[in-house]
């Protein structure tokens, strides 16, 4: 789809595993956040007539 | 009206110089099909097409139009008050359509133009539009115009009619829009013999135009009766409720009001709506007064070829450009549903025994 | 074909009368010359219109779902496929399905043919030996079948019914087929480039629903276009809102996609939509060794869960 | 060029809770630009677009009569997006109101000491009610003879103004039949039985100067109607207010048409004669 890479992150995180939780997803906020405000797929006001 | 000759080498020039008073509107190829786009500088129409693969109506009435504009951000003093955007009504032109594409304009202003209700955004991209037709000289075998009470060189709706004489085109002036077009594209040369060749030159092209579409009983048919007629089912199997000949069709305007909203920016837009499609007609309670496929194929025949004629007294909702029935993925045919309308006759009632 | 013409006729006319199904789906003549019809046909005497030809693009299993009643339908390859697919997912019922079998001698892509003869108007047109005869207003011309195949057919390889009651004729060689070119040179692009050429790609689009509506694999009661508590897409023709109902309808059909072309076929406006589909079907080929609709028994990949299921992307 | 899309702006003076259920609501509304008053003219029959900015309009019959000014009065059902949303908003909001939209019971005809018998069942007593309250106003009721209202809902506690039907109630100038499906209330003095069965025992016979106008779910008039034809109602005698999905309101979106006419425009008034010669697309 041409999705820029960093912004899909997978992992398997068990309901046990609160910290690894935590972890995981600080992680994948910095990564976005150092990505920025995405430029594809994100919808500003409609383009159109 | 009067008739002028336009060399083909004072044309290009004469159209760069329209687009100094005018956003030219033409047709293009672009990828495998012609479409009419807005014509940037030193772009011409390209008139090598027979139709265009979707009808001019978009030049008019977008596929997706903003209404209205607004803000829900209470700090502001005309939060949630709807304002209408800045539109671009300055003077256009579409150089090309068809004859029967022109004709499709004037039927769909009777539904956008009414005596108790202006639609303002229809209405005034129409008043700024001049329309300059190209006259059909090789119509498509799906081309049934002569039989939806159009034709190749019909003038209806038209502000120029233009037919294309290898070097030159030959142009009918036909109201005061028009005037100002060719004086806007600096063609002067009368030919005021034309009159007589244009003439014959319909008759020839009228003669090329595939009949035998007959809409002659519509108007007399009774509603509930054709309503009920038993050939709907099959006429509606195949049909799998795309738009397709709907968005394709230049008469069919039907539309839907949405509201978007980004942050705390707001619009009000409509889209073009079909008549095939479920929601088109889905209530809040769920009910659905069309439900079924052979209801809402039926609504979209019985709309062009019924109500219209009943509610207007003018003629059907179609000028036979034959889009639909090129298009159509399944091969559902208006010439064939029509036939089938105006020939029927309902069962003669059954006497209680 | 003529013959498989007259054995649809043979049958149908024998299973309508017998009381075997109440309705036939098959295809008619089109009014147009490259097109077949989908029709229904319930009374035996009215066998003589269904016809089989290299213009019977139109996948019939999508006429299947929701059916109350005992049918008998034409199957392709794919439209066999696609209706083991239904056997699969609880859409059609098995017992009151009767399948006539084509091995299929490849579809014909009308846009294909107008493009051969110029874009001539076509008037007629009739086929033999692999070859179309084509004419028109003061032209008569000779295409190769094969050059203006389908883009699907001309890579098919599953051409015979994956089930039938009864076949039409014996089974046909199957081909080879790099199947999948196209999705190389996009997986090839950078993801800036690839996003670009989506972009332009569905940059026609008029949101008609064509490509959904033609599609078997979409049946759901309320497609999440239509979905307005949450709406989850725009209406409009917003290349964002556009470019969403695309990927996810193709995401719908992962694992699911037999690759019949009806999206494509029924597209008014040219669009190869099949490029999102086909990258998906290559996808569950090579992870999952994979392809749908070959056995009414197995569940697709994406609805079952294996231990060796493939998890190189999850971190 | 006026245009028909834009909503007045109004501001939310009240809020209520109709039913027991919570599903209905009435919303009072009063115009934030006191002219628009004027400009929206309204008479009983008609209904409005209310206009939730950010989320759409949804076509709601006037409650209120011309004969209330100051305000404007809606009932909503709370079904979709866009009803939803208006349950959810408080008094001094604002919001948008487009309109009035359609047709209206046949005042011209009914003002002319017709008698009027009002048939209405669950939340589709809107515009009945603005036409009681019409006719009532001591300007008008002269100019009608008998005045009967059947209403029924499920349950006491569905039926919508219980205040106003008991007022009514009392009065010596409109016959009341009030009637629900069941109740354990044994206090509950009034009918108990579905609306066409009330009619039946209730309905004057049916003579030229008597219109019935009824409004209801579907499964109301289907079996109302039989009832009036052993009345001896004339189909042109028998007034039927449709709903069916709206968008613009003013007969340009092409979806709710029953045949030629258009609901939103031609309608939502009807006789039942002129429904006779159109597909029961509603």
């Amino acid at each position: 789809m041409g999705v820029e890479p960093g912004r899909l992150h997978f992992s398997w995180i068990s309901s046990a595993e609160s910290t690894k939780f935590v972890d995981v997803a600080t992680k994948v906020i910095e990564e976005v956040r150092a990505l920025g405000p995405a430029g594809q797929l994100a919808k500003t006001k409609a383009q159109v007539a | 009206m009067r008739f002028l000759k336009i060399a083909k080498d004072d044309w290009t020039r004469g159209v760069e110089d329209l687009k100094k008073s005018f956003r030219v509107f033409g047709p293009v190829k672009e990828k495998e099909a012609y479409d009419f786009r807005l014509l940037d500088k030193g772009v011409l129409p390209d008139f090598s097409f027979q139709n265009t693969r979707l009808s001019p109506k978009s030049t008019v009435y977008p596929q997706s139009e903003i209404l209205f504009e607004y803000t829900l951000d209470e700090s502001k003093a005309d939060h949630h008050v709807h304002k209408v955007p800045e539109k671009d009504y300055s003077p256009r032109v579409i150089l090309g359509i068809r004859p029967c594409d022109a004709k499709a304009f004037e039927l769909v202003r009777l539904n956008f133009d009414t005596p108790e209700y202006k639609d303002p955004y229809w209405l005034s991209a129409y008043e700024a539009t001049t329309k300059v037709g190209l006259a059909c000289d090789d119509p498509c075998s799906t081309c049934f115009c002569t039989s939806a009470g159009s034709g190749p060189y019909d003038e209806a709706g038209l502000d120029v009619l233009l037919a294309d004489r290898d070097d030159h085109f030959l142009a009918k002036v036909l109201t005061e829009k028009g005037e100002a077009f060719v004086s806007a594209a600096g063609w002067n040369t009368e030919a005021p013999d034309a009159e007589a060749g244009f003439e014959k030159l319909a008759a020839e092209a009228e003669g090329k135009v595939p009949g035998g579409v007959p809409t002659d009983k519509l108007a007399d048919k009774e509603t509930v009766a054709l309503h009920g007629a038993d050939f709907w089912e099959d006429v509606a199997f195949s049909c799998i409720n795309c738009g397709t000949c709907t968005y394709l069709c230049p008469t069919c305007w039907c539309f839907d009001i949405q509201d978007e909203v980004k942050g705390a920016e707001g619009v009000r837009m409509r889209n073009w709506d079909s008549c095939m499609f479920p929601l088109f007609t889905l209530h809040g309670s769920g009910h659905n007064p069309r439900a079924t496929k052979v209801d809402r194929v039926r609504q979209r025949f019985m709309h062009k070829l019924k109500y219209f004629v009943d509610r207007y007294g003018r003629g059907i909702q179609c000028v036979g450009c034959g889009r639909c029935v090129s298009s159509c993925p399944v091969n559902i045919d208006i010439r064939r549903v029509a036939r089938l309308m105006n020939e029927f006759e309902p069962a003669p009632e059954k006497c209680p025994a | 074909m003529s013959d498989y013409t007259q054995k649809i006729r043979e049958t149908a006319k024998k299973l309508l009368s017998e009381g075997k199904v109440d309705a036939v789906i098959g295809y008619r003549e089109g009014t147009l010359p490259l097109m077949a019809e989908p029709c229904l046909v319930k009374d035996p005497e009215k066998v003589d219109q269904l016809v089989f030809n290299s213009f019977c693009g139109v996948n019939l299993a999508n006429y299947l779902p929701k059916r109350k009643d005992r049918v008998a339908v034409v199957a392709k390859g794919c439209d066999s496929r696609n209706i083991a697919l239904h056997i699969v997912e609880n859409q059609v019922d098995r017992e009151r399905l009767f399948v006539i079998g084509a091995p299929c001698t490849r579809m014909v892509d009308r846009r294909k043919v107008a493009a051969a003869v110029g874009g001539r108007e076509i008037s007629g047109v009739s086929e033999q030996d692999g070859k179309l005869t084509v004419s028109g207003p003061g032209y008569e011309q000779t295409v190769d079948k094969k050059d203006v195949l389908q883009d699907n057919c001309s890579i098919c390889i599953h051409r015979n019914p994956v089930l039938a009651d009864e076949m039409l004729g014996e089974k046909l060689p199957e081909q080879e087929a790099d199947r999948y070119a196209d999705v190389r040179e996009v997986e090839a692009m950078s993801p800036e480039e690839r996003f670009a050429h989506f972009k332009d790609l569905f940059s026609e689009c008029i949101r008609c629903y064509a490509c959904r509506n033609a599609c078997p694999l979409c049946y759901c009661p309320t497609c999440f276009v239509d979905e307005s508590k949450p709406q989850w897409v725009g209406k409009s023709i917003d290349p964002t809102d556009t470019m969403t109902f695309h990927f996810l309808r193709a995401f719908h059909c992962a694992g699911r996609c037999t690759d019949c072309g009806a999206c494509e076929r029924a597209c008014p406006v040219g669009i190869k939509v099949r490029q999102l589909t086909r990258k998906l079907e290559k996808d569950c080929l090579g992870l999952f060794d994979w392809e749908a609709g070959m056995n009414p028994d197995v569940r697709p990949p994406l609805d079952t869960w294996r231990p060796e299921d493939p998890e190189e992307f999850i971190k | 060029m006026e245009n028909p899309y834009f909503p007045y702006p109004v501001r939310i003076d009240s809020a209520v809770i109709e039913t027991e259920d919570r599903n209905l609501k009435t919303f009072k509304l009063v115009f934030v630009n006191p002219e628009d008053e004027k400009k929206f003219a309204y008479r009983p029959g008609q209904f409005a677009e209310l206009s939730v900015t950010g989320k759409g309009e949804i076509p709601i019959g006037i409650a209120s009569s011309p004969t209330e000014p100051g305000f404007l009065m809606f009932t909503v059902n709370k079904v979709g997006v866009v009803s939803t949303a208006l349950h959810n908003m408080q008094e001094g909001d604002i919001m948008g109101v487009r309109g009035p939209l359609g047709n209206w019971y046949p005042w011209e005809i009914l003002e002319q000491g017709k008698n009027v018998v009002i048939i209405g069942g669950g939340f589709a007593f809107t515009t009945l009610r603005s036409s009681i309250v019409y006719m009532l106003d001591p300007k008008n009721r002269e100019k009608f003879g008998d005045i009967h209202v059947i209403y029924g809902a499920r349950s006491p506690g569905m039926l919508l103004y219980r205040d106003e039907l008991m007022e009514w109630e009392k009065r010596d100038d409109i016959h009341m039949h009030i009637t629900v499906d069941g109740t354990d209330d044994p206090d509950w003095k009034y009918n108990v039985g579905f609306v066409p069965t009330i009619t039946e025992q209730k309905a004057p016979k049916a003579d030229a100067d008597t219109y019935a106008i009824v409004c209801g779910p579907p499964v109301m008039i289907k079996f109302t109607q039989p009832v009036l034809d052993k009345l001896g109602y004339a189909h042109d005698h028998i007034i039927m207010s449709l709903e069916n999905r709206m968008k613009c309101g003013i007969g340009m979106c092409g979806r709710c048409n029953i045949g030629m006419e258009y609901v939103c425009k031609d309608g939502p008034v009807f006789t039942l004669e002129q429904l006779n010669r159109t597909p029961r697309e509603y």
